[in-house]
């Protein structure tokens, strides 16, 4: 076990940060912990897509480039410090598609150098990807598709519900995260709570659980994925986040955000 | 009876999932009116599987967030809607933004699963309410999805039509082209040339879009609103005058 | 819901059946409703090996082909039919290694037609695998590399511990089986029973579901595992596999084995 | 003190898992003296993750049986043990048979993960405890799994050493050939190559296989067969003499 400023002060600036979006288990707590160390040219990944977390840790000047699908914040709209950020010109984008970032971390998670991949040819994404190779079926029926090669993310982090006496973490039906952590040098998760015992020699909580083996550290971070929802836990907050996005619309107003959202929360911890 | 815009929209996008055999369709898109089109479908007797991406409570997935990609790449997805920031002549669509790579002047939230999903499910339905030539363009700034493919590549599915607030577009893969089916009351041929920046046929068939009968809307206002209240109160309320429960 | 015979009925002759192993919820149950109704030339799976349902339906005379990475019945030692079909040369087995087998399911669960995989090279398997192809990586890197091809099974077989009324399967961590559902045309469960609602609203059991998207049918088959573990529900029957290895060293005490254990099956229900 | 030969063998293998930096090791054989060993070197105080496939109870994995592999293909797996119906001087395995492909003489089980893991794991040990010519052939009929590769094939580990009824073998993955380390008790150079079908080096310091000592019967006899008992209940009652509770 280590705390959440701990746990930010592990991930080195310049690191590639995987984070999932907001349908999927993200630490907000740890965004807002990175922003409070003051990490600098973060290099994202959305995982495919990317949410909350990643807008706030652009806004705050965190990071270098982005490499996800698509930036938003669903009913709330386009996610304004990213979008601030490409008027600017200050922020790299790597576009990539859904379906292909999950086949990336699939291919780091097999242990291969690549995966094939349908759809993408003709699309300017493939074109903007010289990473992304186009190739003829080794079965010489004429088809021609992509390559994607293995990604392996320096640091992946996430929020589970709970973690065991042993490090393992139950993240339920959300197995995206489980891809991540297989794919991933370096694994930090945020839980609710810590319970005693074994989540692997239980059948009912095993299938919803990530080993151990790829978790190299988690910290208790009550409602860490606030203002994003958690399974059952709790629920999304809507008006949190839309007003996130109204604040959000200049710099000033996201620094005030900030200010109240997130450096006050150290003061107070 | 009278019905509203969004009304007209749901039963005209039901109409085209029936046209075609469809046993499972994905919705993705944030937008209600996709959504409302296949419980319409469902609730009227059609034995169809819905996976509604966007239920806030559940999800028919186990697998993570790659299984509606898996499920569609193996198949088993009939119909998916898209929309696009821009969409062209030939249904490429745009999601990326304008100007500069990556989208310097408006930049759109990003191409989500579009560059796959439009290959590899059975059909798509194009989507979009807002018609401008602004939106529907001669050629799109950046392509996130292509509408037509080079033989060698697997496609198993292009566009069905494109649906806009003020018309349908039927599409031919062949031809890379749509054709004008219908014109939504009040339109005309001259005001949709004049509002869509690209180059289109026109059905010698051209009609007005047909309104919703009294067994739609009420199928509309009933159940599927009833289903729908969870994920989107907001349009319930406006379109369906129906309150959540406190 | 359907029953047990109908749905061995729903098994065309000649069919490629996938069956998991005996670690992995293999639904004896339905093998034995296979001998039972006569079935004819199946083609087996083993995902990734095969075991005691294997050898009983070779021994009955059901299989003309296994693909397989291994056929044993564990501690109870080598599969008496399947060796001896091997020795007469009335089986073709074709051989794979067990990350092969899972490979060429994920490329049918993923829809794309091959997946590349390390190892193999310089094994007689892919020697003798006309269907396996060694590659250049298309990132010109001088790797060189086996592509495997996608298989879809034309039927796939498990037995889970529980059925939804919707048709949801539960299978805990044999994720395996999840996976094979994916990439078959028609999958087939037997299960100890039926339980009222939805497993898939349930996020403590949603991520050990197969959703009912995959699934052709579901027949209840108590201890449909049996001599086989079923997660914590029942044990190995390690005497009863034995018993059967003795038996099923001559093909005389196989079929008796068979009328005592398959056949009187069918006049008890 | 006196030892059984299972113990000598544990003992045996787990100096060898010592020797290198070792963080977690996979044992998928069904021989319960591998897993011995690495209990032994868990329970003598090293840091080291077990994952033992053949465990009754419990099991380490939740993505089904195709973790192991991706765990191993993830370069996690620093040491997997494999055994072979016939093993060669160049280190090949063969778990198909013998006679005409795929077996017809004698067919073995089959191949399991061998073309995979003895490739992908970092390391490998052989164990086998027969030592015959029969086993320790000059060339296997057919090979599961080769014992070195071409250039330009990714291999991440070879096999560390063979260990055998009768001694230790190193392995040289360079010049593809074993070495006669250490002779257990009782056994001679003349009988070694007697029993053994390969050609191989004998190291300069050839000597006898290290008994176990005090401590390491302790740890296997207590806490090491403690763990044991649920999953190898006859070979703890066979070689540590201990009876399951009832």
């Amino acid at each position: 076990m280590t705390t959440l400023e701990e746990m930010a002060a592990s991930v080195p600036d310049g690191a590639l940060l995987a984070l999932p979006p907001d349908n999927s288990l993200p630490s907000v707590a740890l965004a807002k912990a990175l922003i409070r160390r003051g990490a600098k040219g973060l290099r994202l990944l959305g995982v495919p897509v990317s949410g909350f977390a990643t807008d706030l840790l652009i806004g705050a000047g965190c990071v270098a480039e982005v490499q996800t699908s698509a930036v938003s914040l669903g009913e709330a709209g386009f996610a304004p410090r990213f979008s601030a950020a490409v008027r600017a010109g200050t922020l790299k984008v790597v576009d990539a598609t859904c379906p292909a970032i999950h086949t990336m971390l699939q291919a780091a998670e097999k242990g291969v150098p690549f995966m094939p991949l349908r759809g993408l040819i003709g699309s300017d994404i493939l074109a903007n990807r010289p990473d992304w190779v186009v190739m003829d079926s080794p079965f010489g029926d004429g088809e021609r598709i992509v390559a994607l090669p293995a990604l392996s993310p320096d640091v992946a982090a996430f929020h589970g519900v709970m973690a065991d006496s042993l490090g393992n973490v139950w993240v339920g039906r959300r197995r995206e995260c489980a891809t991540l952590a297989h794919s991933s040098r370096r694994v930090l998760v945020t839980v609710e709570r810590v319970m005693e015992g074994n989540f692997l020699e239980d059948e009912r909580l095993a299938p919803g659980t990530i080993s151990g083996t790829y978790i190299e550290a988690v910290a208790v971070a009550e409602r860490g994925a606030h203002p994003v929802a958690l399974l059952d836990e709790y629920g999304f907050d809507a008006n949190h986040v839309a007003a996130y996005a109204r604040a959000a619309r200049t710099e000033a107003g996201f620094n005030e955000w900030l200010a109240e959202h997130v450096f006050t929360q150290r003061a107070a911890a | 009876m009278s019905h509203k815009p969004e009304e007209l929209l749901a039963v005209t996008l039901a109409r085209l999932i029936r046209a075609r055999p469809t046993r499972h369709i994905a919705v993705g898109a944030a937008s209600p009116i996709p959504a409302a089109a296949c419980w319409l479908v469902s609730k009227g007797g059609s034995p169809v599987r819905l996976s509604l991406l966007h239920k806030r409570s559940g999800n028919p997935f186990t697998e993570g967030t790659r299984e509606l990609f898996d499920l569609t790449g193996q198949g088993r997805i009939d119909l998916f809607f898209l929309g696009g920031g821009q969409i062209d002549g030939q249904a490429n669509l745009n999601l990326i933004g304008t100007g500069e790579w990556p989208g310097r002047e408006v930049r759109f939230p990003g191409s989500f699963g579009s560059a796959f999903m439009y290959f590899m499910a059975g059909r798509t339905i194009l989507f979009r309410e807002e018609h401008s030539s602004r939106v529907l363009v001669d050629r799109v700034a950046h392509i996130s999805a292509p509408g037509v493919s080079e033989p060698g590549v697997f496609r198993r599915g292009h566009a069905q039509a494109l649906v806009t607030g003020r018309c349908v577009f039927g599409f031919d893969p062949a031809r890379g082209r749509f054709t004008l089916e219908t014109l939504h009351p009040g339109e005309t041929l001259e005001n949709i040339r004049a509002e869509t920046g690209f180059d289109f046929d026109v059905a010698p068939s051209l009609g007005e879009t047909p309104a919703p009968t009294a067994e739609e809307l009420a199928l509309l206002r009933g159940p599927v609103c009833d289903e729908m209240m969870e994920t989107y109160p907001e349009f319930c309320s406006r379109v369906f005058e129906r309150k959540a429960a406190a």
